[in-house]
Parts: C-alpha cells; structure tokens; sequence
C-alpha cells in the first residue's frame, strides 16, 4: 500500500535513476546468485524442481513488493497486477468446480436415471435460471433483470437476520450482561481486607461494575434523542474513556496482527528460500 | 504552513530509517532462531485447549478453516496445532472451509497433518475414516444453515469427491447438532456468523482462532459464553503449541514478536515526548 | 446456561397454549382397557417382598404428552418426584403401539435418566411450584419402532428399484453388470469405467433420496399415537406406576408445532422494536425535524473549512472504498453535501476523491447542488471529483501524492475504510491539514483518533449525516434505534439490580427465584 | 416502472416475511423449505462469479483501450487470469470436469502456493512498516481520547509477548512474571469488553432497522441505479 512519495529531488534526477538501477541489477544478481545456490534447479527434477522453482518465484514475489517500501515502481506494480489476475482465476477456477459443477453441470448433465434427471429439474431449473437473470447485472439496459435475482437473496438474508440478530446480539448479549455482578456477590467471600476476600470478592464485583458502567456510558455516547445535560456531557465522557481504551486494545492487537504477518513472510524467506533451518 | 521539499525529504529518510529497524527487529531474531523463555498460556487459549483435551477418542470435531493466504502468517500455525491435538487425541476432524481461496490452504495442512501424526496412531490415517476434508461449497450462511439441517446433503461429497453418504467417519452424524464441537479460524466476519448462525441455533459448542486485529471485538461472546475459548494472533497459536508441548513456527516467531513490540512501543514514547515538550514550550501549536 | 438463557417467563404462557394444551390423560381410557399381563401382576405386587421398598410414582400423576415447540419428534412422559431414589435404581419407559400390545409382551423399553421437568424451561417454561417436584423423560417413537432402513445398492435393490420403475430395464443391466465386476481400476476398459463412474453416481443420488424417504417415514411413525408405561427398576425388580393394583397406561401422539413457544420474548423483542422503528420513520417523513442532539464533530466540520479558507488552501474530502448501498457512505454523501456548500460559500476550493464509479458520479451530482443552493453554479467544476483510482493500493497512491503536492488545509476522511486509512491519515497528519474521519469501521477508529483533530464515531457519522440532510429514513431509525438503547439501559441497570439484590437476599437465606425469573424473561 | 421496481421490492419483502417467520416455526416444513432456499442460493450465488469477473477484468480492458497511465500493468491481470484458468480448465489433461487427482500438487495449486499465496501475504504484511513510521510519527496524544487510546495499547502490546514476562521476573522476581500480561488481559476482560459489548449492541440495533428498512423498501440503494 503506497505511501506519499517525495517530490523527486529536482536537482538530480537522472542521476539518482542511474544509482537506483545499478543498485537493482546488482540485487538482482544476487537473488539469482543465492537462489541457485540455496536449491540447485539443475540438480533436481520431478515434484523436487517444481517446488524449488516455486520456492524462488515466490521469494522473489515477496521481495519485489517489498520494494516497495523503498519507493513505488514498476515491478511493484507488476507483482500487484499478476497478483489481482492470479486471485482472480483462481477463484474462477474454485466456483467452477466447487459450485457450478458440484451443483449444475453434473445433476443435470450427468445425471444417472431420468428419475434423478426429473429431480434436479424439479430442485434447480428456477435458480439456474435466477442465476442467468443475475449475470444480466453487467448488461446497461437490462441490469434491472438481475433484481429478480439478488432482491429474494437480499430480502430473505434480511428477514433471517431480524430474529437471529435479536438472539445472538441482544437477548444473548443482555442475559450475559446482568449476570456477573449477582454472581461476585454472591460466591465471594464476606471477611473483608484479606487476600482471599480482595481475589474473590472485591475485584470480581469491581470489575462487574465497571463493565456495567461501561456498557451503559458508551450506550448512552451514542444516544442522540436528547440534548446532553451537565449530567449527560459526563456519562458519555465516561463512555467515550471505555471507547478510547478499548479503541486502545484494538490499536495494540492490530499491530500484533501486521507483524505477524510480517513474520509469517520473513520465515517463509529463511526457512523456505534460505534454508536456514 | 507548506512543508519545504527539505523537511519532505526528512521525512521520507525518517521513514525508511524506521522501516530497517522494523525489519531488523523481525529478522535477526529469527535468524538467530531465538525462542523466548517459557512463557504461560492466556486463559483464552487455555480454555479452548482444555475442551479439545475434554473430548473423548473418536468424537467428531468440526474444524472450519475461514481464511486465506492473506492472514495465513496467523492462523495456518493454529490449524496446525488443532489438528496435531485431533489427532494425538484420536479425535476425528471434520475440515470445512468457506472461502475459495482458503481451500488448498486447507487442504494442505489437514494432508501435513494426517502424514504427521502417522506415528501416533502406527497405522495409515485415510481421508473419510480418520478424517474429512470437506472442501469449500458456495452459500455463506446459507451452508451453515444447511449443515444444521442436514451435513450430508450440504456436503454430499468431500474434497475429493468420494460421497459423503456413507463415510465412517461421519457415521451418524446428521447435522451440526450431532457434533460437541465447532472451531472456526477466519480472519472476518465469519467468527461472528459461525455464531449466528451455528453455535445459537444448533447448540453446539464453539471455540475460535481469529487474527489479533479481531480479537478484542470477540470478548462478549467469550464472557456469555457463546464462545468456549479463543486463540487470539500469533500468540494463540503459540499458546497452542506451548500446552501441546510441541513447539512449531508460532512460538518461534514470538521472539521477533516480542522485539518489534518493543520497538514500536519506544517509537511511540519517543515520539510523544518530544511532542509533549514541544507543547509545553509552546514550539507546537496543535 | 445454555437452556436457561433460551427462556423467557412469556413460553410458559406460549407453552401451555401451544403444547401443555394437548396433554392427553389416556389413563382414564385405554388404561383400565389393559390388564396387567400375567408376567408383570406379581412384580406389581413385589414390594411386600422387597427388601428395600421401590419408589414407585402414583399412577394418577404420571402424564404423556405432546413436547411442546418441536418438530413432532418426541412425546414427553412425566411423573412424580421420589422423597429419594435409592442407588441403582433407575426408571424405565415401556412403548407400545397398542394398549393390548403390552399384555402380548410386544412393546420396546426405554431406560430413561430422572431428569427433573423444571431443568428444561426450554420447553415447559417456569413451572409453578406445585409442578417442581415433576421429573420426565422425552421419547422419540420412531427410535423405538423404526421404520425399515432401505437396502444398500444390492442386485436386489436395482430388481427391486427396476420393478419400481425407477430404473429402466437396461439401465437395472447396467447398474448389475458393474456391480458384479469387482475387478481393480487399473484393469478396467474404458467402457467398464464408465460404468463404474455411472454407479457411483446413481448410488450417491439414490443415498441422498433414501435419507429423505426415511425421514419422512420417521415422521410418520412419530405422527402414531403410542401408549405408554412407566415402571421402576432396581435390575431385579420392575414395579409399575400403578393405580388400583392396574398398570397405568397412557398414551400420546407426537405432532409438530407450528411456534416455537421459547422464541416468544424473541419475537416480541423483534415485532416491538420494528414497530417503533417503522412508526419513527413515519414521523420523519411528516416532521423532517425530529429532535437530534448536535454532534460535536460538526463543529470541527465547519471550524476546519474556516481555517482552509483563511489558509486560502483547498479542502480534500476523501471517500471511503465501499460502494454507494454502504450506509457509511450515503452518510459521508450528506456530510459531503454541508462541506461542499460551505466551500461554495467561502470560495474555498474543494476536491473529492473517490474509488467508486458510481459514487463518483453521485458526488458530482451533490457537489453541484451545493454550489448551485450557494448560488454560484458557474464556480463548480466537474473535474474536482474524480475517479483518482479503481483499487485500493492505487487510491492510496493518488490521493497521498496529490495531499503532499496540494498542501490541502483540510481533509475530510468519511465513509468506510479499510487498511488505507492509517496511510491516509498519515499523510495527511504529515502536510499539518486540520483532519477530520467518520467511520463505522471500528478496526479503523483507533488510526484516525491518534492522527485526525477529530473523529466521527460509528453511529456518530450516520447521527451527523441524518442531523444534516433531515433524511427521514435515517432520521427515524435513528430515533426508533435510541429508544431500543433507552430500553437496554434500563434493562442492564434494573436487572443487574435485581439480580444483585436477590444474591444479597440469597446470602441472608431468603428465596430469589423470583429475581432470577424475573430476569430470565430478558434472555 | 413497476415491472423494474415494484415487483423486485415485492419479492424482497415476501422473501424477507418468510426468512423471519420461519425462524419462529419448529414444523419439519420450515426445516424442509430452509433447505430448499438455501441450495438454490448456493447455485445462484455460483453465477455470481461471472460478475466480479466480468467487471474487474472489463475495468482493466477499458483502461489498455484507452491507454490510460500505466495500462500496461493491466495487461498482467489478464496474464494471471488467463493462466490460472488455463491450468485449472487444463486440470493436468484429464479436463475440467473432472475431480483433480488427489494429494498430488496440480499446476493449479502450484499456481496457489507460489504466486497467490506470497503475494497476498506479502501485500497485508507491507503494513507491519507503515504502522511504526506512522507510530513514530502521528500517533500523538493530542487530547485525552488520544491519551488513553495510546496508553491502553501501550499495555496490550507489552502485556501480549512473553517478553513482558520476563521483564516482569527481572523487575520483581519469579512472583511478578505475570504483571504485564494480566494487567492487558484485565485491560481487556474489562473496559474492553464493556465498549466492546455496548458497540456490539448498539450496532446491531442498528443491523435490525437495516434490515427493516431494506424489506420494507425505504433502502433501495442497494438496487443500485437507475429508474
């Protein structure tokens, strides 16, 4: 993902492309250089050459988008090219097979009885023929077919969504919600200032309480049917606080998350292309 | 006020000067192969453990792997383990997956996996009595929906085309209901929807793998119990693999986890306090 | 956990109209139709021999009836809860197509688990006291009496299925021929693979159509009515629950129902709220203006085009990648709307980035508009919103390079991004422009509150736009919205008070049931 | 026109009546009637495919077409396409209607492992570098939310790697190697999970007036344009 780049310097700008690609070329060398040292593909045939080449292909994949982080440039953008047409096929490849041949061409066409025929007719010749109605969407003029499609899809995930967003999201969220504090209260211990009652008793009821305030003051942030009285103003302080430190926690996993994957890829190029282990 | 090219220029070096350290926190770590000292399992990780360890030999485990190379860095060391404990355990994995471009991802390690653990069960595991791997199917919810009804007619055949009809190892199992466990790994929505339009409606229990960008959103269902246990990023993958005793790249790469934290945290207090002093010598009006 | 959540004080109401309504006390008929079979008069008499007397049920209580809110796969058997049940001893339930049947010895037992009834509110709701000492047991006749499992793919079956007519007559040959030949897949010829290639296929279809016959037969055999007895058991000994020396019999039928009773508070939630958001929405529509509190972050809206104006700089507004059916992004077109009507008004040039063709060509539409409400048609120029890039990586790219060229005074991020939004913000933050972000997309919200001067938060961003276009159906959900939040307020604040206030009450002794029910009703 | 229009919004409000009423209907029927919608779904979603495909690629077409700034790029889009179609249709010779063989990697996985699965990799990992420079460089504590947000993550990100552990022994010894760690996890068992819970049900609130808004037709944009 780009990042603003600096005006090329007006001074020199030849100059610096000529050093840019000197450099390049000289990288280049060395990737083939190590490449070929790490897995020989001269040395290897069958299932054993595929993967090595593979291995090379991928690595040098992975450094050309790193590249990027130097500044943006054609290779980059090559990489990222390849990379949308490859998804792409693929995932054509994957519906074809896992979709429209599992649920179309085989019941169908290679149907064993006519009685299994007549089946699949019965089950499929309407939403084969929505499915047609749906790929009109490209057409300009006759797009609006497509909503005879999508609209039952649309209204039907909707309808479903009603009661199983109540169950999951409200009724469940709820139950769970008003629960902790009775049972801290009820199974802590009652001798108060000792460890015992601080571990069971007085943190477990803290923390329900807080959770509670929590949830109320950030509810209440986002009630917008009232002007915000003095009172107001500071419940949804209190809210925005348990946003901002949740935001926080957010914030901290996410960048967990990239150099995790950041990680994933350096392994890949020690273990995978290096060798190193 | 316009940035001068100059100030633009300090900054683009600033830039790539972070990037090499970034870079450098990450590999030398693990090209030096350091692994961090022994470290305890978060109590989410443990939980989920501790389920897949409750189950009985031959219980049929649902293992849906939602996710695709993208977060593969994440989740694929979790499917590992996973699957390394079904199968150590004697448990029968069920393997699902309901994104396209995750399925030779899938298919992978669920192969890697039965290959491995040979020598735990001293016989050949075979697909469709030791294992099965599902595959992909198109629908969305809709598949849950119809896994719940009825898992044979969702998945009349699996991966490899073989009918599912009358599989060992899904013999009487005739929808989602008959199955005590779910986990899912995905990296989007599909925590939630598993959720939904699983564990909610057919009550089973469920536990789940999520990239860390998802983990905190997940801590409601975990406290009201609609999640049994979460593996949460790298780390609960490393978790994972420190109670499996069976160290594998998640623990590996928590060293360099560790140092590049640790590096963006001192960018960060860097770079505040000299905002603060700033602010408070009233050099920055902002 | 699992089952108590699921209930709701409304399915006892649901239940006893629904399912308890069709108990059925065949004690009174066919019980005294059946006598006793001569094998188990004396075992009914066996307690004056006993060493340790059987808790036996008194026949009057013990009840089969329909289970309420399911799919018609199960009759519920239910009985009196012992004073105690000694070890090893445990309940059996005899299943029988008709009274006459047990006297002929033709009946199925089922050993069945004392659950008590009021462990599953699921299906029988909050019992009343007086039911609590009620134990029970669900039976699936069809378990019991199973219809006849249809064959593998034999040379019968393909006879059978040929005299069928589901197959014809060379197709039943060919489905025999190749099931006759076992020989290896390698040795096959290209004919026989086929074959073998067809079979597998017509047994796959005809699995899948026998597991569909079959459940419709189990339905059928559910659908029978069945008589019912319920004996005790220590391994030895059988006693039944017996009324006047007889055997009890009773008898239901199992039939699906058409509502599923602990669903009820769900639908009551779902039908309430839908009203009150519909109703809202009406309002709207009569009275665009409906009460909204201002939001803060509008102020920052208009603060920001100010100092772009002082600035004499232009304003950036950048869309977020989603298309125009994203809520997120209709509200960011309303919010575009204001801006652009300031810019407009102050002169101030703005410039719209966008991602989406067709969001493109809305912008253009609301951007005009504005400039033309601001009187000055002539100053707009179609070319200050533009399509910069079709995806993400390349959006980036544009709208970076044109900030860091440009020196925008502000930027306005609105609508949902992805990963792109700590980049721009970022580049945005380093050309010092006042920033101001709204989003719904909470992985995002934590980059644009350490990078923007100010940040629309989730409902914020649809709060600000319904606050500025007055557009009913935003304008009216939102208020029906805000009474389902006032309602969860009060429910987490009552509730966790109740609740806490019957745990005290617990601690000092005293009963709490009503407060846990209470607040049952919630889950 | 009605037949453009009303009808569509006709049968989003049907479909939408019998997606909710059947939720509340435990008769075999309903189960019966679920299955049926829920495969012809799946086929319909098939078709869906041709779509996207449709439209990414025309969009790169147009742009060779018009020679637009930097068209040669698009060219490798088709490249990839056509390849991993190519390899997936070709199946290794035996056809695309057939299975591929088992347990042996096909060109097509080839294709997967090696230039799908590394760029797309890469490509959300280039962010582990974008989010320090930003972190040294625009994560300020402008105001208290900002304050707060930095100090909470701050605490995750330590609290989340065993090195905080260790930093924990060497500051208070063996006792105090879970410092760190639990003072994230209460960070996160707590005022995270309490924002967390009042977004969530906020939100889906939220989600359910959608909902009703799109069966009762007062959301249409998703019809997209046109009368």
């Amino acid at each position: 993902m780009p990042e603003p780049q600096p005006q090329p310097t007006p001074e020199t700008p030849s100059a610096r492309r000529s050093i840019e690609l000197g450099v390049l070329s000289v990288l280049l060398i060395v990737f083939f250089f190590v490449s070929f040292l790490r897995h020989n593909p001269f040395s290897l045939s069958g299932e054993a050459l595929s993967r090595s080449i593979g291995t090379i292909l991928g690595a040098g994949l992975t450094l050309v988008i790193y590249s990027f982080l130097y500044r943006d440039n054609p290779l980059f953008k090559v990489a990222e090219n390849l990379y949308v047409g490859v998804t792409l096929g693929y995932g054509a490849i994957m519906t074809w097979r896992m979709a429209l041949r599992e649920e179309v061409y085989r019941p169908l066409l290679l149907a064993p009885t006519s009685e299994a025929l007549g089946q699949a007719l019965l089950h499929r010749t309407v939403p084969i023929l929505l499915g047609v109605l749906l790929v009109m969407r490209i057409s300009r003029k006759r797009s609006w077919l497509s909503r005879y499609a999508y609209c039952p899809l649309v209204g039907w995930g909707a309808g479903v969504g009603i009661s199983l967003s109540v169950h999951t999201y409200v009724l469940q969220q709820l139950h769970a919600a008003i629960a902790p504090l009775q049972q801290a209260v009820q199974n802590g211990s009652l001798d108060p200032l000792t460890w015992g009652w601080f571990a069971n008793a007085f943190f477990p009821v803290a923390g329900s309480l807080a959770v509670l305030i929590g949830t109320v003051a950030v509810l209440f942030y986002f009630f917008f049917s009232v002007e915000h009285g003095p009172v107001g103003r500071g419940v949804s302080k209190v809210g925005i606080w348990f946003l901002m430190v949740s935001f926080g926690a957010s914030f901290g996993n996410t960048v967990m998350a990239r150099l995790s994957l950041l990680i994933g890829r350096v392994q890949f190029l020690l273990d995978d292309w290096l060798k190193l282990k | 006020m316009a940035i001068p090219p100059s100030e633009l220029r300090r900054l683009a070096i600033t830039r790539h000067v972070i990037y090499v350290l970034v870079a450098a926190a990450v590999v030398v770590p693990l090209a030096l192969g350091l692994t961090p000292g022994k470290f305890e399992a978060t109590p989410y990780s443990h939980k989920l453990f501790d389920k897949v360890n409750s189950l009985p030999p031959g219980t049929r485990v649902l293992l849906s792997f939602d996710f695709d190379p993208g977060t593969e860095a994440e989740l694929l060391p979790m499917g590992a383990a996973l699957l390394r404990h079904c199968f150590r355990n004697r448990l029968v994995p069920l393997v699902m997956t309901n994104i396209p471009s995750g399925v030779d991802l899938a298919r992978k390690i669920v192969k890697e996996a039965a290959d491995r653990s040979e020598p735990d069960w001293g016989r050949k595991q075979t697909s469709g009595v030791d294992y099965v791997f599902l595959g992909y199917r198109p629908g969305d919810v809709n598949l849950l929906l119809n896994m719940g009804e009825n898992l044979k007619g969702a998945f009349q055949n699996d991966y490899y085309g073989k009918p599912t009809e009358d599989m060992p190892a899904l013999k009487d199992i005739r929808s989602l209901k008959d199955l005590p466990l779910v986990i899912d790994l995905a990296a989007s929505a599909w925590v939630e929807l598993w959720i939904v339009y699983g564990a909610d409606r057919f009550n089973f229990a469920y536990g789940a793998g999520v990239t860390a960008v998802m983990g905190p959103d997940m801590y409601p269902f975990l406290q009201s119990g609609q999640m049994v246990g979460m593996l949460n990023g790298l780390r609960g993958a490393a978790d994972y693999e420190v109670l499996l005793e069976k160290l594998d790249r998640g623990t590996f790469g928590m060293m360099s986890q560790s140092v590049a934290h640790v590096l963006v945290i001192v960018l960060v207090l860097a770079a505040n306090a000299r905002f603060v002093y700033r602010r408070l010598t009233g050099r920055e009006k902002d | 956990m699992m089952v108590s959540r699921r209930v709701c004080l409304a399915a006892v109401g649901a239940w006893a109209l629904l399912g308890g309504g069709r108990a059925s006390f065949a004690a009174s008929g066919p019980a005294t139709a059946s006598a006793p079979t001569t094998a188990t008069a004396p075992a009914a008499s066996a307690p004056t021999t006993a060493p340790v007397p059987l808790p036996v049920p008194d026949g009057a209580e013990v009840r089969a009836f329909d289970r309420p809110s399911d799919d018609g796969s199960a009759v519920i058997v239910e009985w009196p809860k012992p004073a105690a049940l000694p070890k090893g001893v445990s309940y059996v339930v005899e299943i029988a197509q008709a009274p006459e049947d047990f006297a002929a010895g033709r009946f199925k037992s089922v050993p069945v688990p004392a659950a008590p009834k009021s462990s599953n509110p699921k299906y029988f709701g909050f019992l009343s006291e007086a039911d609590k000492h009620l134990l029970y047991a669900s039976i699936t006749p069809a378990d019991q009496f199973p219809p006849p499992k249809p064959g593998k793919l034999t040379a019968e079956r393909v006879d059978e299925l040929h005299e069928a007519g589901r197959l014809t007559e060379a197709l039943a040959d060919r489905a025999k021929r190749s099931l006759r030949n076992t020989s290896p897949e390698a040795e096959l010829t290209a004919e026989e693979k086929a074959d073998r290639a067809w079979l597998e296929r017509f047994r796959t279809y005809l699995g899948t159509r026998d597991s569909v016959a079959l459940k419709d037969e189990k339905e059928k055999v559910n659908a029978e009515r069945y008589y019912y007895r319920l004996a005790v058991t220590d391994g030895t000994r059988k006693l039944y629950a017996a009324r006047d020396g007889q055997p009890v019999v009773i008898s239901a039928e199992a039939r699906p129902d058409w509502f599923k009773g602990f669903r009820l508070n769900n639908l009551l939630f779902a039908l309430v709220f839908s009203g009150i958001v519909m109703a809202f929405i009406q309002a709207a529509r009569r009275n665009p203006n409906l009460f909204i509190r201002k939001i803060a972050g509008l102020e920052a809206v208009e603060e920001a085009i100010g100092r772009a104006t002082e600035m004499g700089r232009s304003v950036y507004f950048v869309h977020g990648l989603n298309g125009v059916s994203s809520l997120s992004t209709i509200a960011a077109l309303n919010i575009l709307g204001r801006v652009a009507r300031r810019c407009a008004e102050y002169d101030t040039p703005i410039r719209v980035m966008n991602v989406d063709a067709i969001v493109t060509a809305v912008s253009q539409e609301v951007v005009q508009q504005a400039y033309t409400e601001a009187g000055r048609p002539d100053a707009f120029d179609a070319d200050d919103v533009c399509l910069v890039a079709s995806d993400q990586f390349s959006f980036v790219a544009a709208v970076s390079g044109r900030m860091v060229r440009e020196q925008p005074a502000a930027v306005f991020l609105m609508g949902y991004f992805y990963a792109e939004s700590l980049l721009l913000a970022e580049t945005g933050a380093s050309t010092g422009a006042i920033q101001v972000a709204g989003t719904d997309a909470y992985t995002q919200l934590p980059f644009f509150v350490t990078t923007c001067d100010y940040t629309l938060i989730g409902e914020e961003l649809y709060a600000a736009s319904a606050y500025l276009s007055r557009e009913p159906r935003m304008l009216g959900s939102l208020r029906g919205q805000d009474v389902g939040k006032a309602f969860l307020m009060i429910v987490l604040v009552v509730g966790t008070g109740l609740l806490t206030l019957g745990g005290v009450l617990a601690r000092l002794g005293m009963d709490v049931n009503l407060f846990r029910n209470l607040f049952k009703a919630f889950s | 026109m009605w037949y453009k229009r009303t009808i569509p919004l006709a049968l989003v409000f049907v479909a939408g009546l019998l997606g909710f009423v059947h939720e509340y209907i435990p008769h075999p029927l309903s189960g019966e009637f679920r299955e049926e919608v829920t495969t012809s779904i799946r086929i319909i979603g098939g078709f869906g495919l041709f779509i996207g495909a449709y439209s990414l690629l025309h969009m790169h077409f147009s742009r060779i077409r018009r020679r637009q700034s930097g068209w040669g790029y698009s060219v490798f889009v088709f490249l990839g396409a056509a390849v991993m179609i190519f390899l997936g249709l070709w199946n290794e010779g035996d056809g695309p209607l057939v299975d591929p063989q088992p347990d042996v990697m096909t060109s097509l996985q080839w294709g997967y492992y090696y230039v799908l699965v590394p760029c797309q990799a890469t490509i959300f990992s280039i962010l582990a570098f974008f989010m320090a420079s930003a972190a040294f460089r625009t994560f300020r504590v402008r105001n208290l939310s900002a304050a707060l947000l930095l100090g909470a993550a701050i605490i995750v990100m330590f609290g989340r790697v065993p090195i905080s552990e260790e930093f924990g022994r060497l500051l208070f010894g063996e006792g105090g190697s879970q410092l760190f760690p639990k003072a994230s996890q209460v960070l996160m068992d707590y005022p995270n999970l309490a924002a967390k819970r009042g977004i969530l049900l906020g939100v889906s609130l939220g989600a359910i007036a959608q909902s009703l808004r799109i069966l009762f037709g007062i959301e249409r944009s998703y019809m997209g344009g046109g009368d």
